[in-house]
């Protein structure tokens, strides 16, 4: 009879769910990060792991924490909410790990709150800026500051400082584009200027072509452009090749990035930002980090790279105080003042969430600098 | 007996007996959060896969847009859950209704295509049910997703681990495919094999086709939509990234792997390609890469799957005898 | 009544006349043997008895009822079953799921009763196993000793007595074989005759398309001959034997004398 | 010239051939008859190389060729005019004239032999630039012998000309046949047409069934009474 | 803004144009479709994009390495998928390319990183045609493209090979007996096709400026609606679907939304697959 093939089967497949799990190493202390590492947002990502490496290795240099070495747990969640999700159920019920670094996009981070909030765990996101997103739960914390914060900073750099009153706005169709386009948008209309459209694109696209032929014919003398650098680069090559040039274009510190300069090439020129991170920052926390990322990764750090190395950092001292009780974590990172970030002083409002100082950058000659008039 | 050929009959109920009790203490046994959450993922898919097995395998009508129906079931419920509070016992068979009826409006203007235009517009239509949800912000909440979506409850309890979604989802699998394996084993079941076989001979035996085939694309929509509502409940979270075409095309490789025709194949299917990706984690960048090579090979050298009726996918559609002249004789070098 | 009446049937494919005008009848239990050289349109009459194809014009009775404006398995309800010129099996069905499939129309579970099963349902299956297996004695050992086989793996000549079988369980008024010998050795078309005569004794009209002339002279009360998509001939086996005109059909004109 | 010796086909699990054996000769014309469904496009099929025997050898000019691709059945010499002609459709005249003489590499002989097939049948001339599908039944007969007659045959290898053709294209082609021959290049008609292929044959052989049942002379044919049988059963 | 949009999609539509071209020719010769043919035009528009910014080759010579490196993919696609399983129907090979594109995808994932990989740009300039701006670039590409059709267009009608190609396509049996290497025109036919896809890959690095390994998902997909409007079996209908659906693409995004422009074309295909599978300029498919 070979039907006793089918509960063999089954039985073998038991047996490999059970062996599934991964021995590692017993005294370290575990701490894991969900992130982008492949997919579309792999580039982000990347960023993040060679931050927190580098972080990690130093940590680790100068005898870990109380003599324990600290040890990451990379998880891809190619920003997919299910894989973030499902990479949740799996920290969540490795009793190694204290906490939780990421996820990258909003729409993954909160994918995954739940389960974290089930499970009691922190979950502490470096780019998860939405306004809603650190309130949803008591363990859920971001450190890159909230739209609702950039939102009206960069309508007013638009309007008050540019002088720009007829604007459009071009958003990348996600929780954090939307809220972006939200909070400009209210500001900006609050102070006088006139919005003339508001257009979006999905993540995938790369032709821009249709889309900014559309702005132009409303003939806006500022475009608002929420996006990542990447985006951000084909958007530029595409309104020079279409011949506009008589319009400013600004977008929020997301698009700080020297990538941005290398892809957009000339392109760019002219381009208002913001940054909460800036290499040429004197502060020695800055320095220490710039040069050091430069050395081992011979490239200079971006804004992304620079919020993970907050949040891992962070995460490192939090837990030196408190050691590795997740709820103890938690309570001491709701208590966190003035922690030095690279990515400027860290402080949790109640929500859990922080706000950011904001620097004004033009890209002059293919370089970021400081835009003072 | 061939395991393709494996149906649960009064005489060999017993050989699932030291399954279920292996089912139901396993759980116990591993007491890991994560084990059990790739457990009720590979429940999931097997609803999933088992659907589709109606359709693909037992009706041999090609859609490759099964994972739209799961995201309209998962929706359904996502909505019905967060905007008009209904219970996970509603919003499961509701789901399922809502999917089954987007199947019936899809299959009735496209089912008089058969082959491989049937597979074309199924693909459209999962690119366009994917669009519309990503830009009907109303509805969906785009591509922000809806989360917040209530834990199924029981007696009043709401599930918080994963060992109750464990049980439920055990429970489900069992019902599916006890309803599946009455579905195909009766008049109904043995007429969408006819059907598959040879349409014009089924014809003639008096089975209405287009009709069965209607019913037959119904039903595997029905059963994506409640597999979407549970995942619904289960993730707590929607978003229109989970219901693409590459979930189409990974529900249809586990239902290859594991065999097309036969009620053994898509679980076998779905288990093994649920657990071998999470099993491998050292692949990991290579993922899709075994995946691709793992469908290949198959479907070079063993056709039938693990544990399918061989020869269904190389069954030829109504355009295939465009080409009349071939196919007789030896081939010829 | 004539059980079946064809009154002047014509169908074409694009400009091009597969059947022109074609008239006869059929009466209740007749052999009657349909034959004509290739391409005269035999098979395609039989593709519009069965509504598998419109025809152009004319029309069609079956007891009295319109067969045109019906679909396939309307047609097969109304007890018109048949058999096709190049198998039409199903592959990767058993013997008896074919003969279970026959039986479709002589029983009623659906969807609701086959996922509940009330008891009538088991006493429908058990009816309908029961009927393959007396419409398999017909055949005598060829069939029955395979019951679990899959069809593909059958011979040729069974896979041939499987369409019969399975066309016959339906219990249908009238039979439209189609090449019921095509490919077998002359033992087993000797078979086919006599399992044709005992389908007549059932009371089962039959129309037989038919090149083996062995077995269509053995078999037919009477004889139509189509060429060409034109009735050129009707009548006894033994005036078709004589008639020159379905002579000239079948081996041509004299060249340089017609 | 052409000799099939105890061949064999099968097509998956149905034997069509049973071991047939055949002769052309040099610059003979053969016909092959047999009634419906007999064998006898898969003879053709199997001498052209399009299915390959399970048993037996087909030698041409002594060489055997059973294994042979298509390609290189033509290259031997060795042209098909097939059943129902199956000239192409959606290329022009010209264009299907040249497909005849695809296995030729020899440009100004190809262009010459186009200009006789003109001479020969006029009608192609005056249609060289339609569409072959464009054609009546009688005039694609015509470019399909045309076509083979491109490839230089020695061997004309004939499958049903007659078939579905009106009476008057009948005789015509069988005209063509005739003429052909006379020129010297050998032919095996494959027909059912049994009255017309023998009046102009050579010799004859009946397949029933696959198996050749009678070979003589078309004159002993014509009046044998077992081609009455063959066909009628009679 | 109507002008400069329909010339955004005209350009934007005689590169889908191209890909929809490469599945008329494979459907047409051996009567498959192929699910690789998004990860050939990727494949070219990555060999053209490391020509251009990592050799520094001219755009042409860019151009010919692309549509070279796809040619060579597209004869190994059909070794390896097609040839094996000529006659088991449609859905293996189908299903197979499925698993190579998924292959083909993720190894580009693995070896060049996910993100955008920059193209130089070219032709930044614009002209002024009867008072509107025009980018020079689109009228290269639009040039290009129309070359391309021309070329191709001589190739199937005035070459033996190209003969042979409709004569296959037609009657492969027939075919074979006038002495066609059916294979060897199947190869062919394929690799003809992939070329044209990498073609355009090369082409749309150029005009976005960038490549990236999921660029073959979409672009396939559309290249296919375009494809099924011109009924899978007519090339001037493949290229006339191209030119809708890119300009339909562009009247949608300046009418509607930019999210809604793939709906569009998805919902156009589906629409003439249900009301007229033979699509607008195709021959009539048998049935039955």
């Amino acid at each position: 009879m070979k039907t006793k093939m089918v509960p063999m089967l089954l039985t073998l497949f038991t047996l490999l769910l059970v062996a599934a799990p991964v021995a590692w190493s017993a005294e370290s202390i575990h701490i894991a990060v969900s992130a982008p590492l492949t997919g579309n947002f792999a580039e982000y990502g990347q960023n993040w792991q060679k931050a927190i490496s580098m972080a990690v290795e130093w940590i680790n240099a100068a005898g870990g924490i109380k003599g324990r070495p600290l040890e990451i747990v990379y998880g891809d969640s190619k920003s997919d909410p299910k894989d973030s999700a499902a990479l949740a159920q799996k920290f969540t019920s490795d009793n190694r790990i204290v906490a939780e670094i990421g996820d990258f996009s909003s729409t993954a981070s909160m994918a995954a709150q739940p389960i974290y909030d089930r499970a009691g765990m922190v979950q502490l996101s470096p780019t998860t800026s939405h306004p809603k997103w650190a309130p949803g739960s008591p363990w859920s914390f971001g450190i890159v500051g909230t739209q609702a914060g950039e939102g009206p900073f960069m309508a007013r750099y638009a309007i008050e400082r540019l002088g720009k009153k007829r604007i459009a706005v071009l958003h990348i169709n996600n929780d954090w584009g939307i809220a972006s386009k939200e909070y400009f948008v209210n500001a900006a209309t609050e102070m006088g200027a006139q919005v003339l459209g508001v257009e979006s694109y999905f993540e995938t696209e790369k032709d821009f072509t249709g889309v900014l032929t559309k702005l132009r014919g409303l003939k806006p003398e500022l475009i608002y452009v929420p996006s990542f650098y990447n985006e951000m680069a084909l958007i530029s090559k595409q309104r020079e090749k279409l011949g506009w040039t008589d319009v400013v274009v600004m977008g929020p510190g997301s698009l700080y990035s020297p990538k941005l300069l290398e892809l957009g090439g000339n392109s760019v020129n002219g381009l208002y930002t913001s940054a909460v991170f800036f290499p040429n920052d004197p502060r020695p926390e800055v320095q220490k980090f710039v040069k050091g990322f430069e050395a081992k990764y011979k490239a200079t750090p971006n804004m992304f790279a620079g919020v993970a190395y907050d949040a891992i950092n962070l995460m490192a001292e939090t837990i030196r105080k408190v050691g590795t009780d997740r709820k103890a974590i938690r309570d001491e990172l709701v208590k966190t003042k003035n922690f030095p970030g690279v990515t400027g002083k860290i402080a949790f409002t109640e929500r859990r969430d922080v706000v950011k100082d904001y620097r004004h950058l033009v890209v002059k000659d293919g370089q970021f600098t400081l835009f003072d008039k | 007996m061939p395991l393709y050929d494996f149906v649960p009959r009064r005489d060999n109920w017993y050989v699932w007996l030291p399954v279920l009790a292996a089912l139901l203490l396993f759980p116990l046994l591993v007491r890991s959060e994560y084990i059990l959450s790739i457990a009720v993922y590979a429940g999931i898919y097997i609803i999933l896969t088992s659907s589709l097995n109606i359709t693909n395998g037992y009706t041999g009508l090609f859609s490759f847009g099964h994972a739209a129906f799961y995201g309209i079931g998962a929706y359904t419920a996502a909505i019905l859950a967060t905007r008009l509070g209904l219970s996970f016992w509603l919003t499961l068979p509701l789901a399922g209704v809502v999917a089954g009826i987007f199947g019936a409006a899809i299959a009735l203007p496209t089912l008089r295509l058969t082959g491989i235009f049937l597979a074309l517009v199924t693909i459209g239509f999962q690119e366009i049910t994917f669009l519309v949800t990503l830009n009907w912000i109303g509805l969906t909440r785009g591509p922000m997703g809806i989360p917040a979506i209530p834990p199924p409850a029981i007696g009043g309890v709401a599930l918080s681990g994963n060992l109750g979604y464990y049980y439920l989802i055990l429970a489900l699998d069992v019902i599916v495919l006890g309803l599946l394996s009455r579905i195909v084993t009766s008049r109904v079941g043995r007429a969408f094999v006819a059907i598959r076989e040879d349409e014009l001979a089924a014809q003639s035996a008096g089975i209405p086709t287009f009709r069965m085939k209607i019913l037959s694309f119904v039903i595997a929509t029905f059963f994506a939509g409640i597999a979407g509502a549970f995942f619904a409940h289960h993730a707590r979270f929607v978003s229109a990234d989970s219901f693409r075409l590459d979930e189409t095309f990974a529900i249809l490789t586990m239902l290859i792997v594991g065999g097309m025709g036969s009620l053994v194949g898509p679980v076998l299917g779905a288990v093994l390609l649920v657990v071998l990706p999470e099993a491998s984690r050292f692949l990991a960048e290579y993922r899709g890469v075994v995946y691709g090579l793992i469908l290949i090979g198959v479907i070079l050298f063993r056709p039938e799957g693990l544990a399918g009726v061989p020869g269904i996918i190389q069954a030829r559609g109504a355009l295939s005898r465009v080409d009349k002249p071939s196919g007789a004789g030896e081939p010829v070098g | 009544m004539s059980l079946l009446e064809i009154q002047s049937v014509s169908v074409s494919f694009g400009g091009l006349m597969a059947l022109k005008r074609v008239s006869f009848a059929l009466e209740e239990g007749e052999i009657v043997g349909l034959i004509g050289p290739n391409g005269a349109g035999k098979t395609t009459l039989f593709n519009c008895l069965s509504a598998f194809q419109p025809a152009s014009e004319g029309h069609l009775r079956y007891s009295g009822i319109a067969l045109e404006t019906l679909s396939p398995h309307q047609v097969a309800a109304l007890g018109v079953a048949r058999t096709f010129q190049t198998s039409r099996i199903f592959r990767r069905m058993t013997v008896l799921e074919h003969l279970l499939v026959g039986r479709h129309l002589h029983q009623r579970t659906g969807l609701w009763a086959a996922i509940a099963r009330p008891a009538w349902v088991a006493r429908e299956e058990a009816e309908a196993r029961e009927c393959g297996l007396r419409t398999l004695a017909l055949f005598e050992d060829r069939l029955l000793p395979r019951l679990h086989d899959f069809a593909d793996t059958l011979s040729y000549a069974n896979r041939r007595r499987l369409e019969i079988a399975r066309a016959l369980v339906a219990e249908p008024r009238l039979l439209l074989l189609d090449e019921p010998t095509a490919g077998m050795n002359p033992h087993e078309s000797a078979g086919i005759v006599q399992l044709i005569k005992k389908i007549r004794d059932l009371g089962i009209t039959v129309l037989l398309i038919e090149h083996d002339m062995k077995v269509i002279m053995g078999v037919s009360d009477r004889i139509v001959v189509l060429d060409h998509g034109e009735k050129i001939a009707e009548g006894l086996p033994e005036e078709i034997r004589r008639n020159e005109e379905v002579l000239r059909a079948y081996m041509g004109r004299r060249y340089g004398r017609a | 010239m052409l000799e099939l010796r105890g061949v064999s086909t099968r097509y998956g699990p149905v034997q069509v051939l049973w071991e047939v054996s055949l002769t052309v000769g040099e610059g003979e014309l053969v016909c092959l008859l047999g009634g419906n469904a007999s064998g006898k496009s898969t003879t053709m099929k199997t001498i052209l190389g399009l299915v390959h025997p399970v048993r037996g050898e087909v030698l041409f000019r002594g060489r055997p060729i059973h294994r042979d691709t298509p390609a290189q059945v033509v290259r031997a010499g060795i042209a098909p005019v097939l059943e129902s002609r199956r000239i192409f459709p959606q290329l022009t005249v010209y264009e299907n004239l040249l497909m005849g003489a695809y296995t030729r590499t020899d440009g100004p002989g190809i262009r010459q032999d186009i200009e006789a097939v003109y001479e020969r049948f006029p009608v192609l001339r005056e249609r060289r630039g339609q569409l072959g599908g464009t054609l009546s039944g009688g005039e694609q007969q015509m470019l399909a012998i045309a076509r083979a007659l491109l490839a230089r045959p020695r061997l004309l290898v004939m499958d049903e000309p007659s078939m579905g053709l009106s009476p008057l294209y009948v005789e015509k082609t069988f005209e063509v046949i005739q003429d052909l021959n006379r020129q010297g290049i050998a032919i095996l008609l494959v027909e059912q047409n049994a009255n017309m292929a023998l009046a102009i044959a050579q010799r004859g052989y009946v397949l029933q069934t696959g198996r050749i049942v009678l070979a003589d002379t078309a004159q002993n044919l014509v009046n044998h009474p077992m081609m009455r049988k063959a066909y009628l059963e009679l | 803004m109507l002008v400069p949009q329909l010339i955004n999609g005209l350009t934007q539509g005689s590169l889908y144009a191209l890909i929809a071209i490469g599945f008329v020719i494979i459907f047409g010769t051996m009567n498959l479709v192929t699910f690789a043919h998004g990860e050939v035009y990727m494949a070219g528009a990555f060999v053209g994009a490391f020509a251009m910014s990592l050799w520094h080759l001219p755009w042409f010579v860019a151009l010919v390495m692309g549509m070279a490196a796809a040619w060579v993919l597209g004869f190994l696609i059909e070794k390896v998928a097609f040839r094996p399983l000529r006659t088991a129907g449609h859905m293996p090979p189908l299903l197979i390319t499925i698993g190579l594109s998924i292959i083909l995808k993720d190894l580009a994932v693995v070896l060049f990183g996910a993100e955008n990989r920059p193209v130089p740009s070219i032709y930044e300039q614009t002209v002024r045609l009867a008072g509107v701006q025009v980018s020079v670039l689109q009228l290269v590409i639009l040039g290009l493209a129309g070359t391309l059709f021309l070329v191709l267009r001589l190739v199937i009608q005035g070459t033996k090979i190209g003969r042979a190609m409709r004569a296959t396509a037609q009657d492969h049996e027939a075919a074979s007996a006038m002495g066609v290497n059916v294979n060897r025109v199947f190869s062919i036919a394929f690799a003809l096709a992939s070329c044209l896809g990498g073609a355009a890959g090369v082409m749309i690095g150029i005009y976005y400026n960038a490549v990236y390994p999921t660029m073959g998902g979409t672009a396939g997909l559309k290249g296919f609606a375009a494809c099924i409007f011109g009924g899978l079996t007519s090339i001037p209908g493949a290229i006339l679907g191209g030119i809708i659906i890119g300009v339909v693409e562009n009247l949608t995004v300046q009418f509607l939304a930019s999210g809604y422009r793939d709906v569009v074309a998805f919902l156009v295909m589906v629409i003439v697959l249900v009301l007229r599978p033979q699509g607008l300029l195709g021959r009539k498919l048998k049935t039955v």
